[in-house]
């Protein structure tokens, strides 16, 4: 079975505004790398996913955020399968 | 009638505010002592100066009202406010339209000014919304508020 | 309309707020980019906790009003505000009543809001309004006013 | 001629809430002394007035303002023949 097919180790990234633009994508479903030693693919993070889809530029700009399962996240937290990525341009609301 | 809302068509404010009165009235009898209210509209020119055509606001479903909704309950819990309403519009908004509603009940006026006042400046800054002002047909991204 | 006025019967906030939009569209066109309003309403109790019947408001005829022109002309002018709005009861309000509109818009939020919380504050402080508490049929005057 | 009948050297005095109420007259006509040597009855100010009139307590209190034609003024300032003179109690607005 190609690991592309496996809906359990699978995220959903998301991109908004000027960033989705400038990707000319707004979402799509991201593999989780295979943990070593095992088949839980927990540990990757939105960093490595930021460069992973040679977002860019390739190191994550300041003013973009990012929310995970649609809450405020850390660059380094883990990423787990199932989960929602969504990374923010810099928010201007009101 | 919810008191967290983004509004995809032009609303109006003081109809907004009025049937939040209603809803006040019909939970809490008594009208509270103090209430502050904001209303920001679409300025006719852009960063550029540039007359501007539309301010067009992207959110991300979901997260957009959970956060407003979590901002609010801690504006609210800070400040010992006692109701809140906002209304933020999505879409192609119109010069002179307005684009957001914040309005705060309060037993004194400090709390109801502070809580609506902070309000306001979280959701420019913490909501996720995006601003593209089109401007000569051509449409820019802000990446951030105008100052206080 | 105008823009000051103390009203000796009851009034509702939100009329006199679209009543003020409609003369501002006259002669502005365009809406101002901030608004920020306070409404202020009578209390269920008084001072002393004792539930309130009425407050009584006393004012100076001629001075009052020459006075809140003049706070609201320094207010503006010090925040370089576009335009005020005030209507403040006199006479007897009832409880749940309001008896003090303060509104103003500006290009800015926080023009806006910091005019109009300081107009509110030098309203309370300056303006000459006496206010009695009448609770279980006695009148009380008030020293002072609630806390910020 | 009688002091009293002169209106040219006469000052109206108002008084407000608590303190109309405690002193029982909310405006009456007061004479101006005519000052020392002419009859320019100028000098008299809104301290001396409050003690002729036996205003309540004798010395007055820190929180209550004076208006003179209605635009607020100090304790000490002129009274000239013609003016409207205020006691005002503390205020409490809005």
């Amino acid at each position: 079975m190609a690991v592309s097919a496996d809906p359990a180790s699978q995220v959903q990234v998301r991109l908004f505004a000027g960033l989705r633009e400038a990707m000319g994508w707004s979402e799509q479903l991201v593999e989780l790398a295979p943990a070593a030693g095992g088949s839980n693919p927990a540990g990757t993070t939105p960093e490595q996913l930021w460069r992973q889809l040679n977002l860019q530029p390739a190191y994550p700009p300041a003013g973009v955020r990012v929310a995970v399962n649609q809450q405020f996240a850390a660059w380094d937290s883990s990423l787990f399968a199932g989960d929602e990525l969504a990374f923010l341009p810099p928010i201007s609301g009101g | 009638m919810l008191p967290i809302q983004l509004e995809a068509d032009p609303f109006e404010p003081l109809s907004a505010l009025a049937e939040w009165h209603q809803f006040l009235a019909a939970g809490l009898g008594i009208r509270p002592a103090a209430e502050s209210h904001f209303v920001g509209r679409v300025r006719p020119s852009g960063a550029n100066d540039a007359p501007l055509e539309a301010l067009e606001l992207e959110h991300y479903p979901g997260m957009t009202e959970a956060c407003i909704a979590s901002l609010a309950a801690a504006a609210t819990g800070r400040h010992g406010a006692n109701a809140v309403l906002v209304r933020h519009r999505i879409g192609l908004v119109l010069p002179g339209d307005a684009i957001v509603l914040v309005a705060v009940t309060a037993d004194h006026r400090g709390p109801a000014q502070r809580c609506c006042q902070e309000l306001l400046e979280s959701l420019k800054h913490e909501a996720p919304f995006w601003k593209r002002e089109w401007s000569l047909g051509v449409g820019r991204w802000i990446t951030g508020n105008t100052p206080l």
